[in-house]
């Protein structure tokens, strides 16, 4: 085990709001760091200053009204503010989908994703719809717009590096979208409970160069299916 | 008053035996009516709970931090858990999900639970508000005896067919519905029935202590001098009646999807999944509280004692009992941010999330401001109350960033969610236990805990507890999920092997060490030095009364006079001021209430 | 003062009639009215039945004779059960 | 020990005895499950409009209305057996007592009645064998809704039905021990609390009946 197993960095992420996500958490961590080292600190401190010694009798105080408000109001603005902040984000990630998103269905089922492309008419439910199994194949720099389903039980989404998660509903069908900013290969995940096989249910995201994925679609739609 | 002869009555109904005369053993011991009886038996019965958890919580770390290899002794399990092989007997993901489920419903429902409200409601509300006994002695005996069969079932579940529940504490539906998606059919099921008896016992025990509590204060127990700890486990008694009922109805109705083939969680049959996640939450959260607010108040009497000074801000921190219960019941969203849950309501329940922050936070302070130019006296139940402080303070901050639903969405599900409930329920709810069974074990056994082997056994529990629980954050953040079988099936995770053995090698310290406390608990009982009515020095009713108090309690009836934290106040000459003792200079007590009359003693019920 | 004794003996058969009066206006609205839109059918539906339930809540169940402070509890767990309902509709759509 | 609460009484509390308030305080959990129940109807309700059949297609509205009016009449009964024992009165107690106990069982046996004509009719709670008919239609002629339905209202009302017929039971206790003579004008908690219960019984099929029957 190396120190950096330790570390509260976040991995690095390559979509367009990750960076939002990360700088919240990194506000967040700041605040409540900062906060636990002032009440651990005096905590050990009065531990040590005021520990019983003979003959000294404790303050006999009942509290201060003043500092009940003080606190309660400084601890509601504060955890307030991080809501208001947080909202915003949120809206982008889960309301606000971009208008002409490259839309693809991923369908999740014990134990695995089933991710279909509407093929060249971009058009589902055609005869030219292709599908492809544990694997999310999309375009750099364009957004993505995933309609999440589920056939048995629930599932969750979990795409660690670009910051999504989303629980697949049987019976609803779920949007989520992002846009990536950097080609390579990426991790898909399960994140709920969905059964014995749950651990195996994982695949890859691959993010190729606009070209890259045409070439990868059209070989795709042409493959002769069963 | 016209009431009297309705009030004896009701108590001829209630049937409390109070008869002073020997009562046989087994009314005494087995079928006990008397409260303090009661909380013993709930004790033994959920620390032997805890020790089945801890052993389930074992075998899931050496699954983690060895996957897929061969755990020693493990050959004895049944096939249907561990694979047999040629070099040992490998872990089944079957057996894991079993092991997650089980672990977080006998921890949270036959643990924790009937720790904190079976032990200390039992043991404390009558003593601490001066009552002869709970409201329906016989009703108590029955809370008891229905959650005995309950725990019955929940172990049982590990033997039948198809092994025991594996759908999470949670439950979620739709997998909990159909046992050809979860692979587990009747123990599925028996978690089911076992945990609405269960129900059944908690709704009963709360509406004794509520009726307690209201209606069987002492003369001059007014609510604001009711001590702490009672006024945690009352709000959590209200929580309970209200709580429990919604779970009830939710289990009866995933048990008729699973039975009789009902559609109510299940889309294909028509039905809602998300309902289950909302009525399950809509008891879940409050059953959160269920399981920290008498930790709170059983923290906030040591504290006040240990540091021979007042609580600070005595009515802020019952407000904040109080506005918890309340706000407790509009958050439950904040666990479904990433269902698919309407996200509107995802920043609604966000805001009320980060408001219902505050009343904990105003604890904190006040229990720091407690300690500021205190008297502070180190010893074990100190100790364990000062780190379930500073744990709460960690547990408290990391919710922050669940509430935070941008931030949610990257470590829901992941191993930071594990490492914030264990800091609230073990850091918590746990070393609160530690520091009440110590505090309160010589007005149980009449002796004392020994003091050496308790500082020994909080140290190692302290410094193995951090290391086990504190790397769990960066493995979320890292991005390993919770509840999974085999993580070294992601490349992105096998990384944290390393990490994950180092916690599966101080869990186990961890659960060794807690034979120390078993050890210091069974010899104290017989050996421990003996302590007297009031080896505290403490204000509260129970210190006034033998260890262990006498069947009835109170030889006559105390009268109330002050607030239970007067300690080192400047009326009496020693550092501390019973609730009973007359003021100086006094009339009687502020509420005027008139002179109890005398119980004639051995009246027939 | 406020004991539950002291009163007379309430008006059960007035609450009677009013009741089974209630229950026959209700089926009548329900069977004859079904032009009306589905939404004003259940408002006048339901604010007969929670007339009904408050007429035996009161009068039999005594509570208009009980002390206020028992009022407020048996009060309390109703905010709830809006809450739930209202906002998990909210969700379904 | 029985002077406790009358000594115990300084502190007024709820200013009521306990028994009465250990009733009203587990009838509250008891809206709670109800709570459940009724909730759980509603948002399906809600989400599948479809899925429900129109007041009077399916269900038997004039038998149920007949079987509301029964424990209404039930409730009169109880609070007259209270208002006898109010006045001592043993014999109108048991009259009262004996009365509210044939109702009870009365309603509860056309409840069953009903559900044989339903299921027979096929409409039953279970995803794969449903269907159900409109009344009077020939047999399977019409299908209307789905299987929540069925689920919904037989979970409902049955437990509905389950709370009345704990209240037989309990109702037949109180007669017993009312016939040894255990209630008197002083000492008539049992039956207080018996009728607390068994109205809010009632109370909770006035809001069903309406809930399941008529909406």
């Amino acid at each position: 085990m190396t120190w950096s197993d330790w570390s509260w960095v976040l991995p690095e992420a390559f979509s367009t709001f990750s960076d939002d996500v990360d700088l919240i958490y990194y506000v967040i961590l700041w605040v409540t760091g900062i906060i636990f080292v002032i009440t651990e600190g005096v905590l050990i401190y009065f531990l040590v200053k005021y520990r019983h010694k003979e003959g000294r009798k404790a303050t006999y105080d009942h509290g201060s009204t003043k500092l009940e408000i003080v606190w309660t109001t400084a601890t509601l603005v504060v955890c307030l503010a991080l809501g208001i902040v947080s909202k915003g984000v949120w809206d982008t990630m889960k309301i606000d989908v971009p208008e002409g998103a490259m839309e693809i269905i991923v369908t999740a089922q014990q134990f695995e994703w089933h991710v279909t492309y509407p093929g060249p008419d971009g058009a589902f439910g055609t005869a030219d719809d292709f599908e492809v199994l544990n694997q999310i194949h999309a375009p750099v720099d364009e957004p993505v717009w995933i309609h999440l389903r589920a056939t048995d039980v629930l599932h969750s989404l979990f795409l660690p590096e670009m910051r999504v998660k989303q629980d697949a509903v049987p019976g609803r069908d779920i949007p989520v979208w992002f846009e990536a900013t950097a080609t390579g290969e990426y991790t898909v995940g399960c994140a709920e409970l969905c059964g014995i096989g749950h651990t195996t249910m994982n695949g890859t995201l691959t993010i190729h160069t606009a070209a890259d994925f045409q070439a990868w679609a059209t070989a795709q739609a042409q493959r002769p299916r069963p | 008053m016209s009431t009297t002869e309705k009030d004896i009555a009701s108590a001829v109904d209630a049937g409390g035996q109070h008869d002073h005369h020997e009562i046989p053993w087994i009314r005494k011991y087995v079928f006990a009516t008397d409260h303090k009886m009661i909380a013993k038996q709930f004790m033994f019965v959920s620390l032997f709970f805890l020790v089945v958890g801890g052993a389930l919580a074992g075998m899931m770390r050496f699954q983690l931090g060895f996957p897929g290899q061969p755990m020693p002794g493990a050959g004895i399990l049944p096939d249907a858990m561990m694979a047999p092989t040629p070099d040992g007997a490998i872990m089944l993901p079957e057996f894991y999900n079993s092991l997650v489920t089980m672990h977080g419903t006998i921890m949270i429902f036959f643990a924790i639970m009937p720790l904190l409200v079976g032990l200390f409601g039992n043991l404390l509300i009558p003593l601490q508000i001066g009552a002869e006994d709970m409201a329906f002695p016989r009703l108590n005996m029955a809370s008891f005896w229905l959650a005995v069969p309950a725990g019955m079932l929940m172990l049982a579940s590990f033997a039948v067919e198809g092994g025991a529940a594996g759908a999470g504490w949670t439950s979620y539906a739709p997998l909990s519905t159909s046992g050809e998606w979860t692979g587990v059919y009747l123990g599925q099921q028996l978690w089911l029935v076992s945990l609405t008896i269960l129900g059944f016992s908690s709704l009963v025990g709360a509406v004794n202590y509520i009726t307690t509590v209201i209606n069987m204060r002492a003369p001059g127990m007014t609510w604001f001098r009711i001590p702490l700890a009672t006024w945690s486990l009352f709000v959590t008694a209200v929580l309970v009646l209200l709580a429990i009922p919604i779970l009830a109805g939710a289990l009866i109705m995933l048990l008729f999807d699973q039975t009789i083939g009902t559609g109510f969680f299940r889309s294909d049959v028509g039905g809602e999944p998300l309902l289950w996640q909302h009525l399950f939450w809509f008891f879940g959260h409050p059953e959160v509280y269920i399981l920290i607010l008498p930790a709170m108040g059983i923290t906030s009497e040591v504290l006040s004692n240990r540091a021979r000074k007042p609580i600070f801000g005595y009515h802020s921190m019952v407000l904040a009992l109080i506005s918890i219960g309340f706000l407790g019941w509009i958050v439950w969203g904040h666990h479904m941010f990433q269902s698919g849950m309407n996200p509107l309501l995802g920043t609604s329940f966000m805001i009320s999330t980060m408001a219902i922050a505050v009343p904990s936070a105003i604890k904190t302070f006040n229990w720091l401001g407690t300690l500021w130019k205190a008297d502070i006296h180190l010893d074990v139940p100190m100790l364990h109350a000062l780190s379930f402080v500073s744990m709460f303070i960690i547990g408290g901050l990391s919710g922050i960033f669940m509430a935070s639903t941008p931030v949610d969405i990257y470590i829901h599900d992941t191993y930071f969610i594990v490492a914030h409930l264990h800091y609230v329920l073990f850091g918590g709810s746990l070393f609160a236990i530690f520091a009440g069974i110590t505090y309160w074990f010589p007005k149980m056994f009449g002796r004392m805990m020994n003091e050496p082997l308790g500082k020994v056994h909080f140290v190692l529990t302290f410094i193995f507890y951090n290391l086990v629980f504190f790397p769990m954050h960066n493995l979320g953040l890292q991005g390993m999920m919770r509840r999974i079988y085999d993580f070294t099936q992601y490349d992105f995770l096998q990384p944290l092997q390393p990490m994950n053995q180092f916690i599966t090698l101080f869990a186990f310290a961890l659960i060794t060490t807690q034979v120390l406390f078993v050890i210091n608990f069974f010899w104290s009982i017989s050996k421990g030095e003996k302590a007297g009515n009031n080896p505290w020095h403490s204000n509260t009713l129970e210190w006034t009364v033998p260890s262990p108090p006498p069947h009835g309690n109170f030889a006559q009836m105390p009268t109330v006079f002050r607030g239970p934290y007067e300690y080192s106040s400047p009326e009496s000459d020693d550092d501390f001021l019973p609730q009973t003792t007359p003021p100086r200079d006094g009339p009687g007590p502020s509420s005027g209430v008139p002179e109890p009359t005398p119980t004639p003693e051995g009246a027939e019920a | 003062m406020e004991t539950g004794e002291e009163h007379k003996s309430p008006p059960y058969m007035t609450v009677f009639v009013v009741l089974a009066a209630l229950t026959v206006a209700e089926v009548l609205f329900a069977l004859l009215f079904t032009g009306l839109p589905k939404f004003w059918m259940a408002v006048g539906l339901i604010f007969m039945a929670v007339w009904k339930a408050v007429l035996v809540a009161m009068y039999y169940m005594h509570l208009r004779f009980e002390p206020k402070r028992l009022w407020i509890l048996v009060a309390s767990p109703i905010p709830l059960a809006i809450i739930l309902v209202v906002v998990v509709i909210q969700e379904i759509f | 020990m029985t002077t406790i609460t009358a000594d115990r009484a300084p502190m007024a509390g709820m200013k009521v005895y306990h028994l009465k308030l250990g009733m009203w305080v587990f009838l509250l959990s008891e809206v709670m499950f109800f709570t459940g129940l009724i909730g759980a109807y509603v948002i399906l309700r809600f989400a599948h409009p479809d899925a429900f059949g129109e007041p009077g297609v399916v269900l038997n509205v004039p038998l149920t209305a007949f079987n509301t009016f029964v424990l209404i009449c039930s409730s009169v009964t109880m609070v007259k057996a209270f208002a006898a024992i109010e006045q001592n009165d043993q014999q109108g107690l048991q009259k009262w007592l004996l009365a509210t106990i044939l109702l009870g069982a009365f309603f509860v046996g056309v409840q069953a009645w009903e559900y044989t004509l339903l299921t027979t009719e096929g409409f039953v709670p279970m995803a794969e064998s449903y269907h159900a008919i409109a009344r009077g239609a020939a047999e399977g002629s019409e299908v209307i809704g789905g299987p929540l339905y069925g689920a919904t209202f037989y979970t409902m009302t049955g437990f509905h039905g389950a709370h009345v017929s704990i209240g037989v039971f309990c109702l037949c206790f109180t007669l017993w021990r009312a016939r040894k003579g255990a209630y008197t004008a002083g000492n008539l908690g049992g039956v207080e609390i018996m009728g607390l219960y068994w109205h809010f019984v009632d109370l909770v099929w006035i809001l069903l009946f309406t809930i399941v029957y008529l909406i």
